[in-house]
């Protein structure tokens, strides 16, 4: 008997298992990045949004520089500035309600703060007192996540336990374009779209990965066609761009919390100053190429349409400045604070309860402070 | 810590046969009714019930959502069940294999074992990780993995490793009712090993990490866990005929490590051997004869010997049985034990 | 000053940095998997190719019968079948020359025999005797792969290897549709890509993961739809109609060699037993969709189109068959005798020299055995 | 093994002072510059030069396919090198920080560990992974940890970690011309750290694996390696004002390990303290001092102690230097080596 005379029906396409479940056409993002600012569709734009965004910006990027000061201080350990890219971090924020998280990564503590979070608590990390410096659950932040791209899939268990939960919850995440390339990326958004969690993916495309550029980090047409591949939309957006990312987040955030599922968000943006104050971008790009974007600020770009729709006059802006730098001198000197320290507190949150191993540890640790302490006391 | 799983006594218990699957089985079962936050995670655990069948029923009585199967990505699922936890579950994650671990393995070191640490004591990890473990069924390769030692190594996990049926259920329990991650180690070849257990009438929990003597004696102590509890036992009935009275101790587990009871032991006895499957260089035996070395000097009559799987990648199934440790390799430890009292250094130099 | 009065152009779009480099358009597969076999396209098909993909598949579909059957005997440990998948199997092979490599997963062994293997040596790791049965470097097949998805960067590495040495070789790497949720898929492919490696992914979409069914893997139109989010074309196929995977894959090598990067490809095919003789398939799916399947036979669909053509007769299918009867019943015997072993293998192929460790475990082994010998004889 | 790494012998060797970034850097270059089939491939190792700077240069003198800046992916980064392997490259694989070695654990553990031995001897991997490790440089969460215990307790691979400016050329060359894959353990805060070494003339080139007593005592002996071992020099030197003539053994990594050596030394002073910064519990020095109780029972006068990090997550910066075994705790466990020859079992109870 050849298989051909095996009893049953002839096939000749493949049955249906195969099929897509999705059209890819919606899912493909166009093919230049979307803007507001600059084109008719400013027009539209609610005035007050725009003096918010303006405002935070401002604020954004006068943090960004009190921050990289704070470094050379030495009240800093290291600084990952996000100057250059305050449109994405504030956007992230603002299209957040407050019941919703967000999961930032080490470059984005300006997004914790525009969300709320007191500016020294968000930059505590960095300045080496201790891990995560603020209360991740109330303020709904994650701690702010070094390992590249591992926060992802913790945004999705957590957005997948809301729904699960019967919570309307929004989880955002924040990326590199250089965290796009490790597995965790690809693992949490194939998660998210199986289980239409309601999740916005946002890739900061800033061009760089430290030294490494985009086109060595991917040959895609852009990192929002990654999208298609797990069956979600992908939008490509200018990233300094406020208004249009405060768009697309938006409606990515609304499309996640009706039950749409997740969406990948590239914001196309740049890294106007090193990876982090220890690094030394003169080594691996050209002036010509930052000064290019310095054209394309996103201050610049919204103080421009603001003013030629009359919304910014020297009041606003004043106002915007001194805002910023109240901030600013107040995180100074409470950076100037050194912070107190209990070393016992190494062993405080290892487990809820200690084992016998970590008491006679820190049973020596105190023995060896107290000794230390007596000597101090002695050589007075 | 100690829970009490059944409360109210039946009027009669019949304890028929149970496998430690089953034992599993009911525990995650009895830890999902009692607890509507305990989800169940992980590759073909839903539908087909695990490949060990441990989870069979559950997505059944409990639906797809509190038992999930997951798209195939260890790293995403162990994250995922980060994210759950923040949100206030207790995933229980099933990895399908020891070898099938790894590659959730940055999730594990840099995330579950440090969030509780790392914010502070604000978001604890309520997570289990069941990993079947080790050898001695057969697999091929990458399907045999004793991969405890880096578990152990890791601050912040709980390292857990039932090796009876009752112990299975009360452990399993005890680690999904526990605040800190898990990692509950389950001994492949035990998986169908059985004993007369009630599901109605389930031991009460103990906490995790206190060891137990399965055995008393006096010439030495066996310290082990897991799959290699049952040969320790064998070993040990096999010494009576050499005239040594061996204790076994299981320590159910390494992470926390119950050195009060071991150390008890070894005072008394005088000697010691460590039994377990993974390499010894670098293995979890190294940890606890350094241990015993250091707060037992005195009373040690001999070196504390190891048996343990040799340091080698796990062999081809037709080859395992030379490299897991048995009784004749325990027996010749034992032997090896200075039982002479004018002993001295001889060749092996010690 | 405000950042709008700073000097420099302005830039009202993000400067050319993240700008497309290549066309998305031509990466997307087809909307319906490629087939040649009962489409007019078929008429154009070398007579040749199809005796011999004829041929192979019929020696596929009794070796995977003839390795199930041994499982039932005791003398595979365990066997997961490719019944069903035969053509992307031989396809996989059969593209590919001498000089390329081959990297199959633990459910590829016939693609390893179809490239010439020794059928004992490709089932000695499922024996149980040692774990790659064959010389991987000689044969240019790599160990068959357990750990999903490990093997693609495996093949993306050895690819670029040799085109930086200036050979000409491709590397054909082959996963499950399960395998592409991994980390490690993702990695491979953007690696890939970014190097313009000469390798051909084959994802064998056979709509399981063990229980898992390819709606709960994925919510992508299609696996083939990743592609585009490397920059590299994905092409969809009828995995079942050999032609057709043929035609693709040699393609897929043609490009790959000619200096035109990697594809991946997915074959839409379907696994007809229990993924492996220790699994239960009905505890997952219904014998309905088996057998819906089972009338999209790759051999059905073959020979119909064969005998249509005039190419199949009586003669040449029987000899087929005998040929497929003499290779299982060789490997039936030959997998009867008991390997020879020799436990000191153990230590070995650990380091190329042994440690001190090593030395001592490898004495206490042999004493160990020759005790045991030594006992023997004595109850003997 | 051993290569002498410059046979020509120049008239006059100047020897400067240099870092031991780099040494690490010329030892790079000179293998490259030796045999063509040595690549080195990582995140920013290229046009950067690493973020130690160590591979700076190697890019512009050997082009970009020799020294190539990859994606950012570590799996994808060692699962492309075992590809290179196979087909007859060196690769030299830069981790950026010892955390971030551990999204590549699955390829490290299931493949570029096994892959010799799962093919029978057919495909080696003469794989170099460099691992920046340790602490003591006031990194942030993630960048400090040693994870040695993950890498010594799996079979197949090698682990080396330098402690001086020579070693850490010497140790590298003997690394890349290794046939077997090597962790080799950069110690951070060594970086920096400065010898009288000249790469006109660098040292000949030892076989990995053996160790080397950095300074002779009779007292007891301090076991270490790596960063640790600059602390354990000062802290012996510190001892000669309390009576204590210390040995100091720098081990030069853990696998292969020189027993040979340790149980010399051991044997003769009667006294051993291991000291490292990875955490205690299942880390290194637990398979060294139970190496040394089994194999130097009767020759030792006190258990053997360790000094090593807490059993913790790596801390924040500020509070580093209390994690870390510096001098005074050293000296501690010096003193509790039972000096007395009265010495009885106190409430530690050992
Ligand atoms: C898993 C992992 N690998 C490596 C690093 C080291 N590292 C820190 S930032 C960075 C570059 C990240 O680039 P990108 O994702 O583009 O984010 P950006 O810094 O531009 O915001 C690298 C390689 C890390 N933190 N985690
Ligand atoms: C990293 C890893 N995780 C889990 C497994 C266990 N496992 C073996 S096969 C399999 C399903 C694979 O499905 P697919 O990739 O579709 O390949 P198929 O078996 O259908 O050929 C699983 C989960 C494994 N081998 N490796
Ligand atoms: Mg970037
Ligand atoms: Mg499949």
């Amino acid at each position: 008997m050849t298989v051909l005379e095996q009893p049953g029906s002839y096939h000749p396409v493949p049955p249906p298992a195969w099929r897509p479940r999705v059209d890819p056409a919606p899912l493909l993002p166009d093919a230049e990045p979307h803007r507001v600012l600059g084109t008719p569709a400013a027009a539209a734009a609610d005035p007050d949004l725009l003096r918010r965004l303006h405002a935070q910006l401002v604020l954004g990027r006068r943090y960004n520089a009190q921050a990289t000061a704070l470094t050379k201080q030495g009240r800093l350990a290291v600084y990952p500035s996000s100057t250059g890219q305050e449109a994405c971090e504030i956007a992230a924020a603002a299209v957040l309600e407050e019941r919703d998280w967000l999961f930032p990564s080490y470059r984005d503590t300006l997004a914790a703060v525009a969300r709320g979070l007191d500016p020294v608590e968000a930059l505590t990390l960095l300045r080496g007192d201790r891990h995560t410096g603020y209360d991740a659950r109330k303020h709904r932040i994650a701690p702010l996540c070094t390992p590249l791209a591992t926060q992802l899939p913790h945004a999705v268990g957590l957005a997948h336990a809301a729904r699960l939960k019967g919570d309307d919850v929004v989880a955002l995440a924040m990326v590199g374009d250089g965290g796009t390339s490790e597995g965790d990326f690809h693992e949490a958004l194939n998660f998210a779209a199986v289980w239409q969690a309601p999740v916005v993916f946002l890739v900061q495309n800033n061009g760089f990965a430290i030294s490494v550029p985009l086109a060595k980090q991917t040959a895609a047409p852009s990192l929002a066609h990654k999208a298609v591949g797990y069956g979600m939309p992908g939008r490509l957006v200018d990233g300094n761009d406020a208004v249009a990312v405060h768009e697309v987040l938006g409606e990515a955030v609304r499309r996640a919390r009706s039950g749409g599922g997740p969406t990948l968000v590239e914001a196309v943006t740049y890294r106007m100053e090193a990876h982090t104050n220890a690094d030394d971008a003169t080594r691996y790009r050209e002036d010509d190429e930052v000064e290019e974007w310095r054209g394309h600020d996103p201050i610049a770009l919204l103080e421009r349409e603001m003013r030629s729709a009359g919304l910014l006059d020297d009041d606003t802006s004043r106002s915007a400045q001194e805002a910023a730098e109240a901030m600013a001198s107040d995180l100074r000197e409470r950076m100037n604070e050194d912070p107190v320290l209990d070393p016992m507190d190494l062993f405080a949150h290892v487990y809820a309860e200690r084992t016998v191993q970590l008491r006679d540890q820190a049973e020596q640790l105190r023995a060896e402070l107290e000794a230390a302490a007596e000597a101090g006391e002695e050589n007075r | 810590m100690t829970t009490a799983a059944a409360t109210a006594e039946p009027a009669a218990v019949t304890r028929r046969p149970a496998t430690m699957a089953q034992a599993l089985g009911r525990a995650l079962r009895d830890a999902m009714a009692a607890d509507p936050d305990v989800h169940v995670l992980g590759e073909d655990v839903g539908t087909l019930g695990g490949v060990f069948r441990v989870t069979d029923g559950l997505a059944k009585e409990f639906g797809d959502d509190r038992c999930t199967d997951t798209p195939l990505a260890e790293a995403g699922i162990l994250g995922a069940a980060v994210g759950m936890a923040m949100y206030g579950l207790r995933p229980v994650v099933e990895m399908q294999f020891d070898a099938f671990a790894y590659p959730a393995f940055e999730q594990l070191l840099s995330h579950v074992a440090k969030m509780r640490n790392r914010t502070g004591g604000a978001m604890p990890m309520p997570i289990t990780i069941r990993v079947p473990y080790g050898g001695g069924i057969g697999g091929v390769e990458h399907h045999s993995d004793s991969s405890e030692a880096y578990y152990m190594a890791t601050p912040g996990l709980h390292v857990v490793a039932p090796a009876t049926v009752a112990d299975a259920y009360g452990l399993l329990r005890a680690s999904i009712a526990s605040d800190d991650p898990v990692v509950f180690l389950e001994p492949k070849r035990l998986y169908w090993s059985k004993a007369d257990w009630s599901p109605e009438r389930p031991e009460a929990v103990e906490p995790i990490g206190r060891a137990v003597v399965r055995r008393t004696g006096r010439s030495a102590t066996l310290i082990t866990y897991g799959p290699s509890l049952p040969v320790c036992l064998e070993a040990a009935e096999a010494a009576r005929a050499e005239g040594w009275d061996l204790e076994v101790l299981d320590l159910r587990g390494l992470v926390p490590f119950d050195e009060e009871t071991v150390f008890a032991s070894v005072r008394r006895t005088g000697r010691a051997v460590v039994v377990h499957e993974s390499s010894g260089f670098g293995g979890p035996g190294g940890e606890i004869a350094a241990r015993i070395g250091e707060r037992c000097f005195h009373h040690l009559e001999a070196p504390v010997l190891r048996v343990t799987g040799f340091d080698i990648p796990y062999p081809a199934p037709m080859l395992e049985q030379h490299h897991l440790p048995g009784v004749d390799r325990i027996l010749d430890a034992v032997a090896r034990l200075q039982w002479e009292a004018d002993w001295t250094p001889g060749k092996a130099g010690n």
